[in-house]
């Protein structure tokens, strides 16, 4: 028993290291005032990037090259949205779209029939010695992948700048009124450009996460929806750094008692993929009520901002 | 069972060195997966290097919504033969087939498939039961290893027979053994096979076998986990060169060139194959004895003679269908 | 130590021009130290204009700004974010690094004793009451280190009590050595908060000089050249009771209970947040009451828009953009309410819209009601201010409604426009409607109704006709609303 | 009949559209030199794969089909400010119902009494399937682009476990399936030698459905329910009912292209039925602008470009998800393009 809810846990961490990296970066997207439905596709072209780097120069270059396309991505939304002031949610899809398409083309590009899979070196798992056997949460906490780290220590700078920083400030003034925070000398256009730089960043560090930190091989599934999931992290975690960890914990946690509770089929494995969801929209029920949403979430920037 | 009837005459007469015949290959995976998918467009493509097809190939058709239409695409536009390389795509296969009675199609699946064939599609399969027995047989024979973790694709019928296979050759070869298996539900789901490595890993397993489509979810979490594996594509991840003591392959070349004289000959149609390591159609990966300090000297002996032992029908295995 | 009299900042012969209207045309302008300087002039003066450019948010086209001193802006439309404290206003577009809390807190405590009054500075500001948001952007320039404050139309929904204490605070800043200009529309505040005044009219400077030299009717006559006198309607003695209100709980609304006449005009006088906004919403159906009814006629039309349209309730919401599709052409905006109701313009066997009958109609009510220009096709956004209100008020009373409720109707409108618009309510009233105009202009109320209700944080604190008016002194404790939070050491 | 800036409006965004196209398409022939192939040739072996045949012209329109289904149905919504953006699930709900319908009727029952059956099945289903999260919009502010995302995996899992336990197949197959709908409850084929069957007439009645509401008076009121509904109320339409209406049409439009995609081209349900068809289909109607003729040519586009696809890898060997970066690459220009010629027509 005792193993198998450390088991639960620890997956459940691996499981959610990916999707909170996207989310932390969304919860800045959207806190500066931008949805963005591009982070599917980017967590995909991320994972692609990953394994192309880590496959030529090690590991740390492929999430570098990942952070690169995704940084790109998020500009060209930006470009779109905040220049271009196209609607944010067909530039979203379309990115999507175009990223997911692109992943697979390029790769059938660079290995095509006949070509062997890519050799992609893993990141390291820290293994903190005595810490790792406390029960329970030991290996959960005290035996993750570098990226599971690097998130904790993201979420703890994030919640830091938005509260203590001129630049936190400046996100959430952008996000609130944009109108406002302009006469104000916000750089409304210059700061969502940045968090969006940031979201893409981030989003593809996520699918980068999948490639390079765990599965060492790449197809074209390997992120499967989990830039929704990702999408929904940060509203059940209410535009919180730490609420997107958490938001993120709870579909891994579903996931990773799916994983395990194996062929003996206690409730049907549908039931537990499909829960997280309702979970969430029960969550989202509660939240509306509370409405702390950035209040020009998903709005066209103003024509004086 | 094997008869082979060719209702329609309208087959290309060609000979061996005529102009090439147009292939189409259409997998459920990616062909550089080092397994199933990637055997087969190997196989093809040695065929196209010796001049004998121009080749074309559609990776990642699992989703029949994507595979049919493609299907059509090549049907309509004269290629000689399809082959739909997959147990996901046959039942495509065969309903496109239907309406293209004079375009040649091939398909894999499991033994059901045979009572399923048109005249102008052949089937093929392989002995599922043997298939696992040389796996379980490697795993018994790893010294100090007294519990073994199994990873399995969907929990249908001929992953079952493997999975049997397997078991029996374990029993065979260490009796003490005990196991503990599981299903992800998926031939390509390396997050979940990870997970499932993991669990048993922690339940004790001191070696997994992967009886899923290339395992590539499966190597490095054993490396991870600092156990070795079986049945892994040693092609298809870093890992697996590491941790995969052997596999068992299979080998499409003679299955293709049957195809292709058969076509040549006009009597392709409506023939269904069984591969076996009789056949060598079946095949065993050379042992990496450095994946596990358990693995014993002799183990590529040991191997080596039991596949000419099934190979020559001097140990029979029992039907584990 | 700078002496008084000494200029703080100054505008030379300043051009701004928005496509082809000339905002500003050469306007002159100085501010001294030590002084409160009233810019004065009607809608569209040019007034907001001068003040973005003497704070340098805005480049003029010609002539030259100089500044002696730094310079802050209170806009119009307060400019607070509302997600964010006074004290992260503090910090806010300054830099994106680390911030000092404690710094700012200490900078706004320092700018509220100057102001003698001090906002909360660390809920967010949207938490605040308009008063304190008032105030707070004051102390907030304050403590951004301006010595000359620029504030823009400060009092538009203060109540008396409320403009007495900004006026205080802003002679206390001109009383410490700094300057401040008050940007307003209203005479009287002008002649009672300044020293000096610059009147513009139509982007140009038509008048300046020390307010003592001033009075009232004067200084009206700078700003608006000639007054057009009002059309002057019969109206009938008030006759039944169309409108009846009894018991309403909403919102902030407490035991609302009133009752208006036809041929009557009765006004509701409250400072924002007193609960206008939800007297009008329910008074329009928009708005279910949570205990009490509502009546047109006899029939009861609680919390459904629908059936108050159907009993003749005309509505002109606070906001312009609350009623009207900016995006839509002058006729659908004009024929929309009709449009599911009227089969005159339908076509028979179809259904479907008539676009001619439409159209002929939107003509007709631009005619009536004098929108310019006369192009029902245009999209409504693009007619100006007073236009696009002349058509909403047009469309409202087109069909000779019942009861009309009239949201600030005048807000922001010309002396033209404004009374355009007084003369289609008498008229209203003289067809027999029961006529509501709601408004935070003391003044507007008081040119337009037979009789007035102070309403005051939800309740109706007092009654009176125009004939027999109150006193300042009871209208203003009638009419306090929020009391400010007193300052904290 | 439009009023006139209405009409005035549409040949400036076609242009729109049409530049738009264009750029997709130049950084798209950039994409085919990269995987080493010329781009004239690229691009006429993406026509040619898309109408060079009656074969790859059926391919297009029976594409095309569910897309404009899609898009015409949710454009009311759209119209109206209700981004309800979960089709994918709707359709897959709605052919579960159909298939569920025709295979339970089975083989005895005559066509007369299948196809309509298992059309008002997945019309109801797929209807039924937005009812929840049209109230939770009205009744808790619950935003619907949020729900209906998340209800659209919800309706996947639904297919999923049907297929696995109650209306898997009979016959063993290895892969998730039902059994073949009886052949009364397919629809007729059309034109031979293609998959073009006489479903695809829905999409031109739909699109004269919606042009035909567009222009009645209720029609006008709901342009103004997204702007602003206390206005729309007053005009005769209720906010709740009028979203709820909305999103209730949408989702049986969905659900009855989800029939269409079995009784017309399947013929057994697969677990990825919609396969992307309902993001696609709102990406159509965004795409033509929420007018009926602009849907239709959209979802042609998007038909052609999926159906050229598969031609160009087999002529030029170019990767077919070229497809899928062009129908993006579309959508982006289109979303700029649009915005870019909405300021310009207000700053003249
Ligand atoms: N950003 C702008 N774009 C176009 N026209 C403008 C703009 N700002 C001001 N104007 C025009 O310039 C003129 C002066 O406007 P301004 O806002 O300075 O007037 P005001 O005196 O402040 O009026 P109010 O009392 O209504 O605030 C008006 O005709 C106005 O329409
Ligand atoms: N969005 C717009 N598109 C096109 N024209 C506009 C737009 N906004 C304003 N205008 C035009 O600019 C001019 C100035 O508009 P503005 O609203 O400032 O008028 P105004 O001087 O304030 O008049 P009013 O007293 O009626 O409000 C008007 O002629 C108006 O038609
Ligand atoms: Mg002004
Ligand atoms: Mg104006």
């Amino acid at each position: 028993m005792v193993t198998e809810v450390e088991l639960i846990l620890a997956g459940a961490v691996r499981l959610a290291t990916p999707v909170a990296l996207a989310a932390l970066g969304e919860a800045v997207v959207e806190r500066s005032g931008t949805i963005n439905l591009g982070i599917e596709g980017t967590m995909l072209a991320g994972a692609l990037a990953g394994a192309y780097g880590a496959s030529q120069a090690g590991w740390g270059a492929g999430i570098a090259l990942a952070v690169a396309v995704g940084g790109f991505l998020g500009l060209v939304t930006a470009l779109a949205t905040l220049w271009g002031r196209a609607n944010q949610l067909v530039v979203g899809l379309s990115v999507t779209l175009i990223a997911t398409g692109a992943a697979t083309y390029l790769y059938e590009l660079w290995r095509p029939t006949g070509t062997a899979a890519p050799e992609i070196p893993l990141a390291p798992t820290v293994h903190v010695p005595i810490l790792r056997e406390i029960p329970l949460v030991g290996p959960a906490l005290f035996e993750q992948s570098v990226f599971s780290y690097a998130m904790v220590a993201l979420a703890v700078g994030l919640a830091w700048t938005l509260r203590r920083t001129g630049a936190g400030l400046a996100l959430r003034a952008a996000g609130d009124d944009p109108a406002r925070a302009a006469l104000r000398g916000v750089r409304v256009r210059a700061t969502r450009t940045a968090a969006l730089a940031l979201g893409g960043a981030l989003a593809a560090l996520g699918g980068a996460v999948i490639t390079v930190g765990y599965l060492g091989s790449f197809d074209v599934n390997v992120t499967a929806g989990r830039g929704y999931v990702a999408l929904a992290a940060v509203i059940i975690g209410r535009w919180s750094p730490w609420g997107a960890l958490a938001g993120a914990g709870v579909f891994a946690l579903f996931d990773s008692v799916a994983i395990q509770s194996g062929d003996t089929e206690i409730v049907p494995v549908e039931v537990l993929t499909a829960l997280p969801y309702l979970v969430t929209l029960a969550a989202l029920i509660v939240v509306a009520r509370g409405g702390r949403a950035p209040r020009a979430l998903g709005r066209a920037l103003p024509d004086d901002a | 069972a094997c008869g082979s009837s060719d209702e329609d005459g309208s087959a290309p007469a060609a000979s061996g060195d005529a102009a090439p015949l147009n292939v189409a290959l259409l997998t459920s995976g990616l062909t550089n997966d080092g397994g199933f998918n990637q055997w087969a467009a190997q196989a093809l493509q040695k065929l196209e290097s010796e001049g004998r097809i121009t080749l074309q190939v559609r990776q990642q058709l699992s989703d029949p919504n994507a595979a049919e239409p493609v299907l059509r695409q090549f049907a309509s536009r004269d290629f000689d033969l399809i082959i739909g390389h997959g147990i996901d795509l046959s039942a495509s296969v065969l309903k496109v087939a239907a309406q293209f009675p004079d375009v040649h199609f091939a398909t894999t699946g499991d033994n059901t498939l045979e009572q399923k064939l048109l005249p102008n599609v052949e089937g093929w399969t392989y002995d599922f039961g043997q298939f696992g027995y040389v796996g379980g047989v490697v795993a018994g024979s790893v010294k100090d290893v007294t519990k073994v973790g199994i990873v399995s694709g969907p929990d249908i019928p001929f992953v079952q027979t493997a999975l049997k296979g397997f078991l029996e050759g374990l029993k065979a070869t260490n009796p003490s053994a005990t196991t503990e298996s599981v299903f992800t539900g998926e031939f390509y789901s390396a997050q979940k096979e990870q997970e499932a490595v993991r669990g048993l890993v922690a339940g004790g397993a001191q070696l997994v076998f992967a009886n899923t489509a290339e395992g590539n979810g499966v190597a490095p979490a054993a490396q991870q986990a600092g156990v070795p594996t079986v049945g892994t594509a040693v092609a298809g991840s870093a890992a697996a060169k590491e941790v995969n003591i052997t596999s068992a392959n299979l080998n499409f070349t003679p299955v293709y060139t049957g195809y292709l004289d058969r076509l040549a000959a006009g009597t392709f149609g409506k023939r269904f194959e069984v591969g076996t390591l009789a056949n060598k159609e079946i095949g065993i990966d050379p042992v990496n004895a450095a994946a596990a300090p358990g693995v014993p000297a002799d183990l590529q002996a040991k191997v080596d003679e039991l596949s000419a032992q099934l190979a020559s029908g001097e140990l029979k295995l029992p039907d584990f269908s | 130590m700078t002496a008084a009299g000494e200029v703080l900042l100054a505008a030379d012969a300043v051009v701004r021009r928005y496509g082809s209207t000339v905002a500003l045309d050469g306007v002159d302008f100085a501010v001294l130290a030590s002084e409160v300087h009233a810019v004065v002039g009607e809608n569209g003066a040019g007034k907001s204009t001068l003040a973005r450019i003497l704070a340098g948010a805005t480049a003029p086209d010609a002539g030259e700004v100089r500044r002696a001193a730094s310079v802050a802006l209170v806009p119009q439309t307060l400019s607070l974010v509302g997600a964010l404290s006074l004290v992260e206003h503090v910090a806010l577009g300054r830099g994106l690094g680390r911030f000092s809390a404690g710094e700012a807190r200490a900078r706004l405590a320092d700018a509220a004793a100057r102001l003698g009054v001090a906002p909360p500075a660390d809920v967010p500001t949207d938490r605040l009451s308009l008063p304190e948001q008032q105030l707070g952007e004051l102390g907030l320039a304050l403590a951004l280190g301006a010595r000359v404050l620029i504030v823009d139309e400060p009092t538009s929904s203060l109540g008396p009590a409320e403009v007495e204490r900004l006026v205080g605070a802003l002679r206390g800043i001109a009383a410490g050595g700094g300057a401040v200009v008050l940007v307003t529309h209203r005479v009287g505040e002008a002649l009672g908060a300044a020293d000096r005044v610059t009147v513009l009219r139509g982007g140009r400077r038509v008048h300046h000089g020390r307010v003592d030299e001033l009075d009232a009717d004067t200084l009206a006559v700078h700003m608006v050249g000639e007054v057009p006198s009002a059309a002057t309607v019969t109206r009938p003695e008030p006759g039944r009771e169309r409108l009846v209100v009894d018991g309403v709980d909403a919102g902030p609304l407490a035991g609302i209970r009133l009752a208006a006449r036809a041929g009557e005009i009765v006004g509701v006088a409250g400072v924002a947040g007193s609960g206008q906004h939800f007297l009008a919403q329910v008074l329009a159906g928009l708005r279910a009451p949570e205990r009490g009814t509502v009546a047109v006629d006899g029939v009861p039309i609680g919390g459904d828009p629908w059936a108050a349209v159907a009993a003749g309730v005309a509505y002109v919401p606070e906001r312009r953009a609350d009623g009207l599709v900016p995006a839509l052409p002058g006729t659908d905006n004009a024929i929309l309410l009709a449009t599911l109701r009227d089969r005159s313009l339908r076509r028979r066997w179809t259904g479907l819209r008539d676009r001619r009958a439409e159209r002929t109609r939107a003509r007709a009510l631009f005619e009536r009601f004098d929108v310019r220009p006369r192009d029902p096709a245009l999209p409504a956004g693009a007619l100006s201010g007073g236009n696009q209100q002349k058509l909403l008020v047009g469309r409202e009373l087109a069909a000779g409604p019942s009861v009309v409720v009239a949201h600030g109707p005048t807000q922001g409108l010309d002396l033209r426009a404004a009374t355009a618009i007084r003369d289609d309510l008498r008229a209203a009233a003289a067809d027999g409607a029961a006529v509501i105009v709601l408004s935070t202009d003391l003044d507007e109320v008081l040119t337009i109704a037979d009789r007035v209700l102070v309403l005051s944080a939800g309740r109706i604190t007092d009654t009176f006709t125009t004939d027999d008016r109150p006193d300042a002194a009871r209208l203003g404790r009638a009419m306090a609303g929020h009391p400010l939070a007193e300052s904290d050491p | 009949m439009a009023s006139a800036p209405t009409r005035a409006r549409s040949p400036r965004s076609a242009g729109a559209v049409a530049a738009a196209l264009l750029a997709a398409v130049l950084l798209g022939g950039v994409l085919l030199s990269v995987a080493g192939s010329n781009p004239v040739d690229g691009y006429e072996a993406l026509v040619t794969g898309a109408f060079g045949s009656r074969y790859g012209f059926g391919e297009t329109l029976v594409r095309a089909l569910p897309l404009a289904l899609i898009a015409l149905g949710v454009a009311p919504a759209l119209r109206a400010g209700v981004f309800t953006i979960g089709a994918e699930g709707q359709l897959a709900v709605g052919a579960l119902a159909a298939t569920a319908t025709a295979v339970g009727l089975g083989d005895g029952a005559p066509a007369v009494v299948l196809l309509p059956a298992a059309a008002l099945a997945g019309a109801l289903a797929g209807g039924a399937w937005a009812i929840l999260p049209a109230l939770l919009r009205v009744r808790a502010q619950v935003n619907e682009i949020l729900s209906t995302l998340l209800l659209t995996y919800v309706a996947l899992a639904l297919v999923n476990y049907s297929l696995r336990t109650w209306l898997g197949t009979s016959t063993g197959d290895a892969t998730l399936q039902s059994d073949p709908l009886p052949a009364a409850a397919m629809l007729p084929n059309l034109l031979t030698g293609t998959r073009l069957h006489w479903g695809v007439v829905a999409a031109p009645l739909a699109a004269a459905a919606l042009a035909w509401w567009m222009r009645t008076p209720r029609g006008l009121a709901y342009e103004v329910l997204g702007a602003n509904p206390a206005l729309a109320a007053r005009a005769g339409v209720r906010h709740g009912r009028a979203i709820v209406g909305a999103m209730v049409v949408a989702g049986a439009a969905a659900g009855l292209a989800g029939w269409l995609k079995v009784a017309g081209v399947d013929g057994t349900l697969y677990p990825s039925v919609s396969g992307g068809l309902g993001f696609n289909g709102v990406l159509v109607a965004l795409l033509g602008g929420l007018r009926p003729a602009g849907i239709l040519v959209a979802a042609l586009v998007f038909g052609a470009l999926g159906a050229g696809a598969d031609g160009l890898q087999i002529d030029t060997g170019v990767p077919a998800s070229l497809a899928t970066v062009l129908q993006g690459l579309s959508l982006f220009f289109v979303a700029i393009g649009f915005e870019a010629r909405r300021r310009r027509g207000k700053a003249a």
